[in-house]
Formats: structure tokens, sequence, C-alpha cells
């Protein structure tokens, strides 16, 4: 197994097809990390969430207990 | 417990009072049809009005516009129902829920899918349609729309108890429609070439009993989910 | 079976389990993906046909063939939410559906700026393409029917059966596009039958099972976030949400 | 209450019922038993409705399950269905048809083939009625349209939401009767209403209190 490209430049040129191949890519691994960047942070988000409305409760607890 | 009602009556009765209460509701069964033809005369107007090109999209066009036709009527198929009560009557009759829908689909396709199978040929008249390919428009038309009732009834019985279900309804069942609108120009356009169709049809036929056994389930499952 | 499953089945045992498991699909997938793509664009042989243009090859094909394999496991875990109510078969097949809508998005670009050194456009009727198309139409309509329902017990049993009728159709649509294909289009394929020099194959299946690991993976991810946000109210939950949510 | 022997004719079992994430009840459970008037009380938002759903199958329970004579419902359903009179919010009742046709409709639908639809009607105060238009009936003449079925079943068990909403004085006294005869016959009835009730007398009722959850 070698490498079929002589040069850093002829890999990145890739046969004269560079824009097609590196836009795919581009696109393909671009889209990914969008998504991989969403599902790690889902759950933080989802978090944040929980702990506001938990507070909210706490609050609303807190308001009836004063009244009665 | 048998209080003396056969499911066969339970079907027409069902049958029945839907097709009374179109009649006493005529907008319901003119409107998709005035659509169907307005879509199909928009047509020559976007593109033309040569007899050849006309003719060459004819098949494609009555099927997008009659998809489009069965897809908007068929928004009102669960709508009215859900909205006075009178489904969660249907959904806790002793009567198996599957017959009730099967019946209720066949009052739609009646009211909606006959009208559209009558008009298909003046339409098709008005594109320049092959001759030839007369016979098989009505047939697969026959065999198809009923396919498109049972297909949208289901998205229908998803959608029926959200509020703003109508745009998504089309993204739920428009791409179950396509093998249905593709061997069905198909076969239109065989036909138009004098060629033999019996396989599209024999295949939309197959879609259409495959639908007739399965549709009914997931129609019934997806009404007990709108209504819960 | 059942009755072994039953621990799991508690949302969260579930959510423990895939936190361990989630680690080692992400190493693995990035091992794999980094392994066959390197492979693919340095190592593999240039096609006499195509030049190099092919090598976009190591991207849609592992694309294509995941998001299709993606919306069957989707169905299947809709199926056993549907027939044996389990709700953790039910969250998770929410968590795949977007992670297979972008699969699939990223089958249809990518074959797409294939097709243009091919075939010189864009877009061709191709039936992998029309299939990819329909397929991410399926996604999207399973995607927005979840999040129109308010209440998310019902969603998931909503989409849930959207996803089983889809999966019923999915042969034959493909079946119905490839016969159309082959009416209209004459002879355009993206492959050819014919056999893959070893160079360019075994790349090639790397990087389809390494897709294959990275959406487990993904959807293992977003699957916590959903037992999360659907267990809302239980203690568990709310002291994680204190601890790590407030910051 | 004597210890029966016959099995409760509709019993709750650990009922737990989440809606948008808060819990309307947890961990719910009771039984019905024939000859039960059952009053579902609480205030607005507690899940009254809810409850009345998950009992009659409409809803699926979040957890837990209801069972028919000791059978869940979900595996019994068309026996349980055949046994079973529920009446929501909405009546079902459409405004097509006349009050006639209306009352055929549900009565031929819940499968019964014998029964003189006129008689039924004038039980309701419906007499010279008959052939208007649903649509063109008062509130109190629609509702009794959907009531009239109660003069008309052999279903033993009864849940009827807000039964007495657009009714009168004398039609309420008259349902309530209605209610004592089924439940003396061996039936149920389970109901919820924020009107009072006249007749039947707090002991013969029984009184299931939902409260409104914050949390």
């Amino acid at each position: 197994m070698q490498a079929q490209f002589q040069s850093v430049a002829d890999f990145f040129h890739m046969g004269g097809y560079a824009f097609y191949v590196w836009l795919s890519y581009g696109i393909a691994y671009g889209s990914l990390g969008i998504l991989i960047g969403f599902c790690i942070t889902r759950k933080s988000r989802v978090l944040k969430e929980i702990a506001a409305k938990v507070q909210r409760e706490e609050r609303l607890a807190q308001h009836r207990s004063n009244k009665q | 417990m048998n209080r003396g009602i056969s499911y066969t009556q339970a079907f027409f009765t069902l049958l029945q009072r839907d097709l009374k209460i179109a009649v006493r509701h005529r907008g319901d069964i003119f409107n998709p049809l005035l659509f169907f033809i307005i879509v199909v005369t928009l047509f020559p107007l976007g593109i033309g009005s040569e007899a050849k090109i006309l003719s060459r999209v004819a098949p494609g066009i009555i099927w997008v516009a009659a998809l489009l036709a069965s897809m908007l009527s068929l928004e009102r198929l669960f709508k009215a129902d859900f909205v006075d009560g009178s489904l969660e009557q249907m959904l806790l009759s002793p009567q198996p829920l599957q017959l009730l829908v099967l019946s209720k689909v066949l009052a739609h396709w009646l009211l909606t899918g006959v009208p559209l199978i009558i008009v298909a040929p003046l339409l098709a008249v008005l594109l320049h349609m092959d001759s030839n390919a007369y016979p098989a428009l009505i047939e697969t038309l026959l065999l198809g729309t009923p396919v498109l009732s049972l297909l949208g009834a289901i998205g229908v019985a998803l959608t029926v108890g959200l509020r703003k279900g109508g745009v998504l309804l089309s993204l739920l069942i428009l791409p179950l429609y396509i093998p249905v609108l593709i061997f069905a120009t198909g076969a239109i356009e065989f036909a138009a070439t004098k060629q033999p169709y019996d396989g599209q049809l024999a295949i939309i036929a197959a879609l259409l009993v495959g639908s007739l056994v399965l549709a009914p389930f997931a129609i019934g499952a997806s009404l007990r989910v709108s209504t819960n | 079976m059942w009755k072994w499953l039953h621990p799991y089945a508690e949302p969260q045992r579930a959510y423990q389990l895939a936190g361990k498991f989630i680690p080692w699909l992400s190493i693995l997938a990035t091992l794999m993906l980094l392994t066959g793509t390197i492979w693919g664009m340095v190592f593999s042989p240039t096609d006499y046909q195509q030049g190099d243009s092919y090598r976009i090859i190591f991207v849609h094909v592992p694309a294509a063939s995941m998001s299709m394999s993606a919306y069957i496991g989707m169905a299947i875990a809709a199926f056993i939410g549907l027939v044996w109510q389990i709700k953790l078969a039910d969250w998770m097949a929410a968590s795949i559906a977007p992670v297979g809508a972008v699969i699939t998005f990223i089958a249809l670009v990518t074959g797409s700026t294939w097709g243009k050194p091919m075939w010189g456009t864009w877009w061709v009727w191709d039936a992998r393409l029309t299939s990819e198309l329909v397929l991410l139409f399926l996604y999207l309509g399973v995607i927005s029917l979840y999040a129109s329902f308010e209440d998310k017990v019902l969603a998931a049993r909503a989409a849930g059966i959207l996803a089983i009728v889809g999966v019923i159709n999915i042969p034959i649509i493909k079946y119905s596009v490839d016969w159309w294909n082959s009416l209209h289009q004459g002879s355009i394929k993206m492959t050819g039958k014919t056999a893959m020099p070893p160079d360019m194959l075994v790349p090639l299946v790397i990087n389809i099972l390494g897709f294959g690991v990275m959406i487990a993976a993904l959807s293992l991810v977003r699957f916590r976030a959903e037992i999360l946000a659907r267990n809302g109210m239980r203690p568990w939950v709310r002291e994680l949400a204190q601890a790590e949510g407030v910051k | 209450m004597t210890a029966q022997s016959n099995p409760p004719l509709l019993s709750a079992s650990h009922l737990t019922c989440i809606r948008e994430e808060r819990v309307l009840f947890d961990d719910l459970s009771f039984e019905i038993n024939g000859g039960d008037i059952v009053q579902i009380e609480g205030p607005n938002g507690a899940g009254k409705t809810s409850l009345l759903r998950i009992l009659a199958g409409l809803s699926r329970p979040y957890g837990g399950e209801v069972l028919f004579q000791e059978d869940p419902i979900v595996r019994c359903r068309d026996e349980f269905n055949e046994a079973l009179l529920y009446l929501g919010h909405l009546a079902g009742v459409k405004s097509e048809l006349t009050a006639e046709e209306n009352l055929n409709f549900n009565l031929r639908i819940s499968g019964y083939a014998q029964f003189d639809p006129r008689e039924i009607l004038a039980r309701v105060n419906l007499t010279g009625f008959e052939d208007a238009l649903a649509g063109h009936l008062s509130a109190g003449q629609h509702r009794r349209t959907a009531l009239a079925r109660l003069w008309h079943t052999d279903c033993k068990i009864w849940i009827l939401d807000e039964p007495f909403t657009a009714i009168d004085k004398k039609g309420v006294a008259e349902l309530e009767e209605l209610f004592i005869a089924h439940a003396n016959n061996g039936g149920c009835v389970i109901l919820t209403t924020h009107q009072d009730m006249g007749i039947i007398s707090d002991d013969r009722l029984r009184k299931i209190r939902l409260d409104y959850r914050f949390i």
C-alpha cells in the first residue's frame, strides 16, 4: 500500500476534482459536526430547562405557603 | 350479549350517515372536484398549448392533480367527527374499529374519488391525451384513487387532533403516494404507445389489496392516539 | 427475555447503561472513520474512469446505505414501543430520527456533488438519489409529526405509527423508483457492478461500519437527553438538573 | 358496604396520568361495584376529564391499568365497549342530522337493532323536534339528544362527563332518578358535575376527590 499522491499539493488538487471532492467532504463532515454539537449540548439544555422548572415550582410552593 | 346489529349493518349504517351528511353539505363534494379541474386547466396556460407537449405530460398532470385533490378533500375525513365528539363514540362502539374506519374511507371515496374518475376523461380531452390511453386512465384511477384514500386516511388520522395539521399532512402522505403515481402514469404511457400495461395495473391492484388489508389497522391505531 | 430486559427498562438504568456505552462507541467510530477515510483518500488507487472524483464514494455510499438502515432501526424501535408499550423504545425511535435525517441529507448532497463531474449536472433523477430524496421526506415527516404534538407520549406513538407505515412503504417506493428510472433514464447508474479492487472496497466497508457505529453513538447521546427531558418530574432527574443545570 | 362475592365492575389500579410533563394524579387506585354512583370532584385542571377518559379506555394512562371485571380493558376491548356508555363534554351529535337521525345512528352503532326513537325522544321532552336539524336546536335540546340514549341501553357502566350541562332543573331531577334506577339495577354511574344534585343523597353518592397538584 502506498500513497497515491506525489505531494500534499497534489493531494489537495485531487486530480483536478478538488472542488467537488472537498465540497462534498466539507458538507458531509460539516453537517456531521453541527449534528454532533447539537446532540452533545442537548443534554445540558434539557437539564437547564428542568432546573428552571424546579425553581419555578419552588417559588410557586413558597408563594402558596405564604398565603396560608 | 347480542343486540341484533351485524357487522354489515353497522358498516352500512355509518356509510349511509356519512353520505347523508355530505349530501346536506354539498360543498365537500364539489370543492375538491373544482380544485382538480382548475389545477389541470392551469397547466396548458403555464407550459403552452402545443398539443404534442400536452399529450406527453397529460397522464402526469391528471394524476398529480388527482393526488392533490384527494389529499385536500381527505383533510375533512375525520375532522368534523373529531370536533363534535362522534369520533370518540365510534372508538367506543362495540363494532370493530377497522370496519368503521373502512366504511368512512369508502364513503369518502364515493364522494370524492368517483366524481374525479367521471370528469377525468373530459380533462384528458382538454390535454389532447392519446385516445388509446383512455381505458388505461379510467382503470388506473379506479384502482388507484382508493389506495390514495386509504393511505391518506392514515395521515389524516395522525393529524386530526393537531391545530395546524394541513401542511404537515402533505409532508406525511405525499411520499407514500409515489408508487401509485409512478405505476399509474407508467400504465397510461404504455397504453398510449399501444404496449401492454397489465403489469402496472396488477401492481396497482396489489397495492390496493395491501392497503385495504393493512391501512385500517394503521388508521385505527392512529385515531386512538389522536383522540387520547 | 422480557424478564431479563425488565431492569434495563427503567429510565434511570437505561440512562446509566447508555452512558457506559457512549465513550466506547465514540472512540470506535472515530477510529474507523479516520482509518477508512484516510485510507480511501490517500492510499486507494485512482479510478481509471472517474479519476479522483470517485473518492466521494467513501462518504456517499456509507451515508446512503446507513440512512436506510437507520430508518429500519427507528421503525423497529417504534414497533417495540407500540406493541409492548415500552416507552424507552419510543424515545429511542425519536432519538434516531434526526440523526438519520442528517445522514440522508449528506447522502443526497454528496451524491449531487459527485454527479456534477460525472454527468455535468448537479442533479440527475438517478434511482438511488431519488430514493434518498423520498427517504429524506419520510424522515422529515416523522420529525415534524413528533414536534407537532405537545404531549410527547402521544407524539412518540404517532411518530411511531408513521415510521412503521413508512418502513412498509420503503421497499415499494424503492422498487417503483427503480422501475420508473429504467423506463425514463436508460442506464445511468452510480456504481456499476464491476468488481472493486480490495484497496477500494476495504476502506469503503470500514467507513460503512464506521457510519453505523457513529449513528449508534449519536442516537445514544440523544437518547440520554430524551430520557432526561421526558422524566423531568422524577426525583433523580431533578437532582441531576440541580447539580448540573444551574451554572 | 357489604362484602361482595362478585368481582368489581370496574377497577383502577395504580393509575398515573401525566400531561405535558405535569403529573395530574399518581398511583390512584379504586374499585367501583354494581350499585355505585360515583362523583369525581376537584378543581378545574385537576384531571377529572382525563380520569374519565382513562376509565373509558379513550386515553392510555402513563402507568397503571383499568380493569373490567378483573381483565385489563385493553385486552377485552370489545366486551368492555359493549358494557360501557360514555358521554363526554362533546355530545357526539351531528348538526347536519335531525334529532331522530342522530339517535338512530347512535343506537345502531352501539349495536341496537330494535327501538322506537320517537318514544325515546319523548322521554327527554323532544317530542315535536324529531325532524329538526340538531344544528337548529337549543343547547339544552342538543344535549338532551345526546342523553336520550341513556333511556335505551343495557350497558352496566355509565361514564358521564358533566351530564347536567345546559339541562334545566326538571331535567336534572329526571336524570338523577334514572341514575338511581340504573344503580339499583346493578349498574354503576361515574360522573363529574359542578352542579348540586338534589335527589341523590350524600350517603348514596360516593366521591373520589382529585386535587390540583403543583408538582
